[in-house]
Formats: structure tokens, C-alpha cells, sequence
């Protein structure tokens, strides 16, 4: 299945993207394993993704846990928490 | 009248308001909340901001913290206005203006709006200090405030 | 600047506003309220409403009503403005705005001052009605809002 | 002792009046008192000052009970409960 991911704010800048188009072999994944498979390819993504941080996300703009299972299609967003108003 | 409002150029709260009471005689009461930008935060002075969002998801964010704000209160009128971009000290950020025929209702659904809106919508501060760019963290009591409205059900 | 206004004039609530943030850039947050004249009350249609108060001592029942928010709460601002004389629907019967570096004290000190000014100010409300004039009764529910305060010293 | 009395909104109108200067023979009255002496007044006096009607009194343009002391000089305001705002 295809996921649009989205990466905002200090994690945007973190890991020099605000996105990617992501390609999955497997289907039926949850937001906890696309951080696994993100975390996996080391350096910038392994820091600002570990587990020490506190990741938000969003698939089709709602917030989520990270339990949240993933459909062919979806937009998945990172970000820190939010800071506005 | 559009209730969600997110823009990149500077606003006029008071025009917003204004628009918000329109000459709607059976408007008793409006309570407005105007967040403005602080040339000091966390010790440091502060030349400039820049307020990132996530188009789409954001304003889909409030209307929803707005929707809510109308299904909990007997409400004439709402109004979120939300810069984003590049601001400078002692320009308005937010706008949350609430109407209604009686105060209480005004006043429990503005605080609602902005403590919400605070930890739900997304928004994202970076500062210019002195010392370069930073983004700013976010705050405990924040959280602390949200979680007033969520064993509450209808507040009086 | 003068904290505490009585006008028979029409006021802009918006200009008052923008007296108390002036430029300052030390202040993160305003809340106003803004009570409006109604063309409808108890069930009549109201075409005109005329506003008596007690020279001199409305003003000082309002400036002590102020020192005492400003001995609750940490702000950075207050302003009172309230109308007497004659008025018409859609004009602004009052105005009470409240500056702060933070939102939680603006929003507490506000309700406490137009609760406390709803019961302790002393102004008398008339309305012209197509059935004639009549005086507007005290409501219960204003002396409620007010006696929430009292137990509470400093609200958080 | 001399009050200068004042009555305002619904009481002024049902009294027809919007004050006047009160000279007193005894010292020491309360507020209790002069409405007591109003009263006696009849009419308008007695139905408008009623034990059934809430008179609100300030005292040299301070809210004070009915059992506060009057001094010679002093400002006395009669009112029905406020309805500003």
C-alpha cells in the first residue's frame, strides 16, 4: 500500500523533509510501525523519531494514537506537540 | 460568515468582532479572547516569530473545536481567527470571539475555544532571540487546562 | 490611563480595547466582555432603554470593584467603560477588558468584574417598551454569579 | 443632625422626588430609622419604602445593612437593587 507522509515544525526540520511518498510491501500496518520502519534507517530519523520524544499524529488530518491501522492511500502526518493560539 | 478563519496577513481583532455582532440586535453579550504576540518569552526577547500550520488539517481542526463549542452552549455566534507566517511582537495571533444572549455561555465557550485550540489545532511557534531560532515547547499547563472541559459535560 | 469610564456618549469597544494593549508588548492576552443592548427582554420587543447611575459614587463602586481584581489576579491592564443616559438596540451598554501575560488570569479577573458590576454598581436599566416604560427587575441569577467569588479567595 | 438623602431610578419615580435635606432632632439614628421616619410619612412614602420592597441604602456613597449609623453630615441613598451591565 501507498502512504503520503507529512513532517512538520522541529521534525520537518529535524529530518530536512516536510514529506515523502511511502511505498509498503505489507498491508494492514499501524502508525507505531511506520515509525519502526522510519526509526530503522538510522541517524536523523532514529534521533528525532526515538522513542524518548513525544511524536503526534494525524492520518486523513484527524489526530491519532499510534495504534491507528492504515489504509492504502492514507496521509500520515508527524509533528511535535502543538504550540498555537 | 465564515466561523474558521487561518491567514497569513496581519488582522484586526476588533473588525472581526464587529463583524461577529454584525447589527444582530438579540446579541446580549460577547466575550472575546485576543492572544497577542510577546516581545519576551521563557527569559529572552523575542524580535520575530513564524507560526507554521498543516493546511487543511488545521482549519478541519477548528471547525471541529468550534462544533463542539455549539453543541455544548446555547450560542449566537463564534469566531476563530488564527495568524500563521512571519509576525512581530505586538501583533494579534488569535481571535476567539463567542456571542450569546447571556454572559455565562460567552465566557464558558470562549475558554473552551482557546484551551482546545491551544493543544488541538495545529500550530507551531518558532522564535527569533537574540541567541538565533527556536521553537517554542509546549506547555504543561495547557494540557492541564484541556483537561478541565473533559469530565465536565455541559459546564453551567 | 483611566481604569473606570461612565459616558453619556456612545463608545466604540474597540477603541477602548486598543487603549489597554496600547503598544504594550509585554501582554500575551486580552479578554473583553462587551454587553450589548438587546432589542428584546422578557418577552417584549424593546425600543429604547435609558441608563440612571449615581454620580460619584458609581465611579468609586467601580474603581474599588477594579483594585480588588487587581489584588486577585497578576494582570497588566483593566478597563471599565459603561454607558448611561438613553440608548438604542446594538449600542454597547459596557465594556470590562482585561490585560494579562497570561490567558487564565484575564479570563477569571474579567467575569469577576461584570459580575460583581451586574450587583454591586450602582446603575438602574429602563426599557421603552410598546406597552410603555418600565424598570428592569434585579435577576436572582446575577446575585448567584457574584457569590461564587466570595468563598474563593484567589481562583486559580 | 442633618442627612442629605437621594433616591433613585423606580424609588425616585414613586416618590416623586429626587432627595431632599432631612433635619434630625435625635443623634445616633440608624439608617432603620430614617426609613422608619420616611414611612410614617404615609402614601407614597409608606408603599414605596415597604417591608416588602428591597431598599438597597449607601452611605456617603458606600453600600452599607439597614443597622448602620448615621453621622451629621452624612450623604444617604435609597435605591432598588442595581441592574447595570
Amino acid at each position: 500500500m501507498t502512504i503520503q507522509l507529512h513532517f512538520f515544525a522541529s521534525l520537518r526540520e529535524a529530518l530536512g523533509s516536510d514529506g515523502e511518498t511511502l511505498e509498503l510491501e505489507r498491508d494492514g500496518l499501524r502508525v507505531a510501525d511506520v515509525l519502526d520502519l522510519l526509526r530503522a534507517r538510522g541517524g536523523c530519523w532514529q534521533d528525532a523519531l526515538g522513542e524518548d520524544k513525544t511524536v503526534m499524529a494525524a492520518v486523513n488530518q484527524e489526530m491519532c494514537g499510534h495504534e491507528t491501522c492504515l489504509a492504502d492511500g492514507d496521509e500520515l502526518a508527524f509533528f511535535p506537540p502543538v504550540t498555537g493560539g | 460568515m465564515e466561523q474558521v478563519v487561518v491567514t497569513a496577513e496581519p488582522f484586526d481583532p476588533h473588525v472581526e468582532t464587529e463583524k461577529l455582532h454584525g447589527e444582530n440586535p438579540s446579541i446580549g453579550a460577547i466575550v472575546d479572547f485576543i492572544g497577542w504576540m510577546r516581545d519576551f518569552n521563557d527569559g529572552d526577547s523575542v524580535s520575530r516569530m513564524t507560526l507554521e500550520h498543516y493546511p487543511g488539517m488545521t482549519e478541519k481542526a477548528l471547525r471541529k473545536i468550534v462544533d463542539e463549542a455549539l453543541r455544548r452552549w446555547d450560542l449566537l455566534g463564534v469566531r476563530v481567527v488564527h495568524r500563521v507566517g512571519e509576525l512581530k511582537p505586538s501583533e494579534p495571533i488569535v481571535l476567539v470571539a463567542v456571542a450569546s444572549a447571556h454572559r455565562g455561555e460567552a465566557f464558558r465557550a470562549c475558554e473552551f475555544l482557546i484551551d482546545y485550540l491551544k493543544t488541538c489545532a495545529p500550530f507551531w511557534k518558532k522564535e527569533s532571540t537574540i541567541a538565533g531560532e527556536r521553537w517554542v515547547e509546549a506547555k504543561r499547563s495547557d494540557e492541564a487546562a484541556r483537561g478541565r472541559w473533559e469530565d465536565a459535560s455541559k459546564s453551567s
